[in-house]
């Protein structure tokens, strides 16, 4: 597979109240955007534990985006601010772990700023193709080997 | 005649030659040991002891940490597919292994194969043999005599090897690895049995770290079920699975479903341990072995006295793995020794 | 070489409300393959029922041996329960088994068999007295007691109603707590059971229930003067393999998915301290 | 020089006196083990007092005292407990402070200068349990043996420098102590390209055999139930069917390269602002696997980038339950 050929897969976590609304602004202004992009909206950005997060990557995408209200915008006062500080954390030991920073994005996008949520998702969608497919964690059934740690070779 | 005498160089060419076989041997001593392919980088082991003994036993050879024991895949309307899983593996050889590595097979093989065979473990020993070696080294935590067998039992061996200076005396005891025994059978000198004995006699060391004889302790273990001891004995126990894990023959075993998507996805068999709290929890929340006295008392029980009633034999080889690698020094002879009022 | 983790697949043919929906509803399934049991099985064996993607559950199969089907009755607990009692009819299920020994039922002809249930507990007793019944004319006599919570955690009630008008068995329910309407003793089983007095005469009993359960009934068992081999009980640890591999249902060297779970109260006693009905 | 033997019997002293005195129902400490010198952690009451004679303080001292709390946390609920730390236990003890595990006004902390631990293992044995044992800037003495600190590979002990800790007590000097290297391993590998990051971490996940020893000996993992766990732990006899059935699964226990790495990623994930470099999981770890690789690129993060120290200050809200303003944002591609 060639990499113009590579749909990456994406999962965008969102929030309902700004980047959910930003991305419906987007679609309704029919601004232009790949279709790798699977959408989660859920309440708040702060709703998003790390886990969700590895679990999507270890399920096969290849990136991750986290998108949500503006610093001292949230509909909840300060969910953000705590996502903010776990979801960096984790995108530092995701990256020390030799994954791409390009590949674990978290933005805030307010619900007027639909040419920030195409310019984001347009970014992401061909960085992540230039990288090529997630090799980190495999999926369970491409795993060779079935006997970790006991016989190698 | 069953006993050769060749040299290490001509068993090394031997199964470097045998083709489509895979030899493992083991990789180093201690926690970043395990058992390893062969390869052209890597030499025959000469002889064994602690000093060659990895952290990791041999059991994952044959009974792997994680086996996929079948596909299953669903449709719309309820209906089910299920495609069991292929468990065969290519014809492996374990060379190498002191004896009590060597005599975990024959405790495997008693519980995972009597009455109703366990079907992973039951194809994987159809094509795997083991050379087992006489150990020449013993270490802090062996109590191999103490259990029943010793530096130079043959337990669990389909050919056994015991090094005599450049050569090595090869026995051949059961007829699972002939192919191999007829290669190095050819133009072989033939030993008399004088001679293996007394080979064999200089690794007749007793093995004095811990002095207790366990069948002798049979008796007083089952009437100590009730001791308050346990609780002394587990009293620090942090419940990890380090004592079971690298015990060549503890087998316990988790079955877990791991759904691909909704409509698809594996059962797959894992090593699980009696020392994890939900083991034996019932999804009712009443759980047999909630207190950790009564995990560690089900571990040193079913070690020397469940196996031993059920086939004859002590299920632990006295490696030593679990006393040298716990974390918290809960050390089992002392256990065992306590318990049967040795000590 | 059969591999013992392959599953056969049957059809559910019937799915019957046995307790009012709620956390403690309880449902029977019936399995049948092409109109006949899956397999052949003896009362009281168990069976591994999948619910694939959550796991298998050991369950114990609740009809005498009738060659046509097997019925469960499925307590809701956990995941594979909760998604087994969900199952429809005509869908699909995945089983394996019979696991597990049975209740010497043949042994016992020409005996009066006592059958004390608590709760769910009276779904492997019902594959004995369902025999019992079946070949009644074979056995002296045949006394059910059973009880539950609440007049709604009562099983199989129309089956007992049944039952008790075809006069084969004299059947004892109860409740534990007094209720407008009903007819029947109110208190424990083992209080019913003591106010009956069975004699113990030429009879063996059964017991199955909640551990605390199996623990009075054995004591009033005791008191009215059953012999411990005369009673029988079973025992019951997880399971995960169901054929005596995976460790975890061991009491002393004994495994019960494969030497249980059906136990005299003599063998008991002589098991390890841990297979007692209070542990 | 330090004389752990003059060391050990003026806490045996101590401890003695707190309970004879009965401002303590229990003391917990390192005691001498069978294996000399291998030493075993244990809660001696106030019955018991005579087993203080078997307390002891030496380097081999590599378990934890605070892990044993956390272990017994129901036997030793509502106790007034003496605990005898060194300096990473301490900071450990700290952490489950700021996280109300366990209540300092219930705890006399006996803190015990460490100098760096050494591994029983290195020395040979047996040897009498009278054994002299010294420690100085170059090494452990133990009877004639010496091995130099470096010898023992116990990255977590060259490198700790604690020196902010106020103990009830104190045993040894409680001076200013400096690290003895300069830790440059988690920048060597920072340095290298992603390929060869994800080469090094993926032959870590790949060789866990998932015994979970590091999550059980860490004395901060304190979660009654893990989020690596089944939902088994947590169930109580009156626990709704439907929370048994819909409770979540974070991760499969498969084992194999991906699993693992979910668990051991999610670990590290949930060590920001609770690991205190103690080492232990390393130490324990039986298949050897250098676990503060992972663990120190959270704890990179959380010094380097947000300032946080952790277990420092036990009144500080926990790192991963606060935030500020001024925490820094995504860089995108430039972090």
């Amino acid at each position: 597979m060639t990499t113009e050929e590579f749909q990456p897969k994406i999962v965008a976590f969102i929030c309902n109240w700004c980047t959910y609304a930003a991305a419906d602004l987007a679609g309704v202004s029919r601004l232009q955007m790949p279709p790798n992009v699977l959408n989660v909206r859920v309440m708040c950005s702060g709703r998003i534990n790390p886990m969700m997060v590895i679990r999507a990557f270890s399920q096969g995408a290849d990136a991750v985006l986290v998108s949500g209200c503006h610093m001292g915008d949230c509909h909840y006062i300060t969910g953000n601010y705590y996502a903010r500080r776990r979801l960096l954390v984790l995108k530092s030991i995701l990256t020390g772990l030799g994954i791409e920073p390009e590949r674990f994005r978290v933005t805030w996008i307010s619900a007027a700023e639909a040419q920030d949520y195409q310019r984001t998702i347009t970014e992401l969608v061909e960085s992540v193709r230039k990288l090529g497919p997630l090799t980190m964690f495999k999926e369970g059934e491409t795993v060779a080997r079935e006997s970790a740690g006991c016989v190698e070779g | 005649m069953s006993v050769i005498r060749i040299t290490a160089d001509t068993m090394e060419q031997a199964l470097r030659e045998m083709g489509d076989v895979r030899v493992l041997v083991p990789s180093g001593a201690g926690r970043k040991g395990t058992y390893v392919e062969l390869g052209p980088d890597k030499k025959l082991p000469r002889e064994c002891g602690d000093h060659t003994k990895p952290s990791s036993p041999p059991k994952g050879i044959v009974f792997p940490n994680n086996e996929r024991l079948l596909s299953y895949s669903l449709g719309v309307k309820g209906e089910i597919s299920v495609k069991g899983a292929d468990h065969s593996q290519k014809m492996t050889i374990l060379y190498g292994t002191p004896p009590c590595d060597t005599a975990s097979f024959r405790a495997l093989d008693a519980a995972l194969l009597k009455d109703i065979p366990e079907p992973g473990y039951a194809r994987k020993r159809d094509n795997f043999g083991v050379v087992g070696m006489a150990c020449g080294r013993q270490g802090r935590w062996c109590l191999c005599t103490s259990v029943g067998l010793s530096p130079r039992s043959t337990e669990g061996a389909d050919i056994m090897v015991f090094p005599d200076g450049g050569d090595i005396l090869v026995q051949r005891l059961t007829g699972k690895l002939d192919r191999l025994w007829k290669i190095l059978e050819a133009g072989a000198k033939t030993v008399s049995d004088h001679e293996l004995s007394s080979v064999a006699h200089k690794y007749d060391f007793k093995v004095e770290n811990f002095a207790f004889t366990a069948e002798k302790l049979a008796g007083a273990l089952e009437k100590g079920f009730e001791s308050p001891y346990w609780k002394e004995f587990s009293e620090r126990c942090v419940s990890c699975g380090i004592c079971t894990f690298l015990c060549p023959t503890c087998h316990c075993f988790d079955i877990i479903d791991v759904p691909a998507d909704e409509l698809s996805g594996r059962r797959v068999r894992t090593w699980d341990t009696c020392q994890f709290p939900e083991f034996t929890g019932e999804t009712s929340a009443h759980n047999p072995r909630k207190e950790k006295s009564t995990r560690q008392r089900q571990r040193v029980l079913h070690k020397f006295l469940y196996h031993y009633q059920n086939h004859g034999h002590m299920m632990c080889t006295g490696c030593g793995r679990c006393i040298r690698y716990c974390p918290v020094d809960i050390n089992i002879a002392e256990g065992v020794m306590k318990l049967g009022g040795v000590k | 070489m059969t591999d013992e983790y392959v599953p056969v697949i049957a059809e559910i043919t019937d799915n019957r409300m046995e307790t009012p929906p709620g956390d403690r509803s309880i449902r029977t399934l019936r399995v049948q393959k092409d109109g006949h049991a899956p397999f052949a099985h003896k009362s009281g064996q168990c069976a591994m029922l999948s619910s694939f993607g959550k796991g298998e559950s050991m369950i114990s199969i609740a009809c005498p041996p009738n060659g046509e089907y097997l019925e469960f009755s499925i307590l809701l607990q956990g995941a594979v329960t909760t998604s087994l009692q969900y199952l429809e009819k005509g869908e699909k299920i995945a089983l394996r088994g019979p696991h597990g020994n049975n209740f010497p039922v043949d042994e016992w002809k020409g005996k009066r068999i006592l059958v004390t249930g608590g709760g769910i507990g009276i779904a492997p007793l019902r594959s004995v007295y369902g025999y019992v019944l079946q070949h009644r004319e074979q056995f002296a006599g045949l006394d059910i007691f059973y009880g539950a919570r609440s007049s709604a955690d009562l099983v199989y009630k129309r089956e007992f109603d049944e039952i008790m008008k075809s006069g084969k068995a004299s059947v004892h329910l109860s409740i534990d707590r007094a209720e407008p309407g009903w007819n029947h003793f109110v208190g424990f089983v083992a209080a019913n059971l003591s106010r009956v007095a069975p004699s113990p005469q030429n009879a063996i009993a059964v017991t199955c229930g909640p551990p605390i359960h199996i623990k009075v009934t054995l004591e009033k068992l005791k008191a009215l003067g059953f012999a411990d081999e005369q009673i029988y009980t079973t025992l019951e640890r997880k399971m995960k393999c169901g054929f005596g591999k995976c460790g975890r249902c061991n009491i002393g060297n004994i495994y019960t998915c494969t030497k249980g779970p059906v136990f005299s109260y003599a063998q008991i006693k002589k098991m390890m301290p841990e297979g007692m009905p209070d542990r | 020089m330090r004389d752990y033997r003059a060391e050990t019997s003026a806490l045996r002293q101590l401890c003695a006196g707190l309970l004879e005195k009965g401002t303590v129902d229990v003391v917990v400490a390192w005691t001498e083990g069978e294996d000399f010198p291998r030493v075993r952690e244990m809660a001696i009451w106030k019955d018991r007092a005579d087993l203080v004679q078997t307390i002891t303080w030496s380097p081999f001292c590599t378990t934890s005292t605070v892990t044993y709390l956390k272990k017994n946390k129901a036997a030793l609920a509502g106790k007034k407990i003496a605990v005898v730390v060194k300096d990473c236990d301490f900071q450990a003890l700290n952490v489950l402070l700021q996280e109300y595990f366990v209540k300092r006004e219930n705890m006399v902390i006996i803190g015990a200068r460490c100098d760096g631990l050494a591994e029983a293992d290195m020395f040979p044995r047996p040897q009498g349990p009278d054994t002299a044992m010294t420690s100085d800037a170059e090494g452990v003495h133990l009877g004639n043996e010496s091995r130099r600190w470096e010898d023992f590979g116990f990255t977590c002990c060259l490198t700790c420098s604690y020196d902010h800790m106020k103990p009830d007590h104190t045993v040894g000097e409680y001076g200013r102590k400096k690290s003895k290297t300069e830790w440059k391993h988690l920048s060597r590998i920072l340095a290298q390209g992603p390929e060869e990051r994800r080469e090094h971490y993926s032959a870590i996940f790949e060789a866990c055999i998932r015994c979970y020893a590091c999550r059980e000996v860490c004395p901060v993992c304190a979660c009654v139930e893990c989020a690596i766990d089944p939902g088994e732990r947590a169930i109580t006899p009156r626990t709704p069917p439907a929370d048994k059935a819909n409770a979540p699964s974070w991760a499969s226990r498969e084992r194999h390269i991906s699993e693992n790495a979910v668990y051991l990623t999610t670990r590290a994930m949930h060590m920001a602002g609770r690991c205190v470099r103690c080492g232990w999981c390393e130490r324990a770890c039986p298949v050897g696997l250098p676990l503060m690789d992972i663990l120190d690129l959270t704890n990179d993060a959380v010094g380097r980038i947000y300032g946080y120290e952790t277990g420092k200050d036990p009144s500080a809200a926990p790192f991963l339950v606060s935030y500020a303003e001024s925490d820094p944002d995504d860089k995108g591609a430039h972090q």
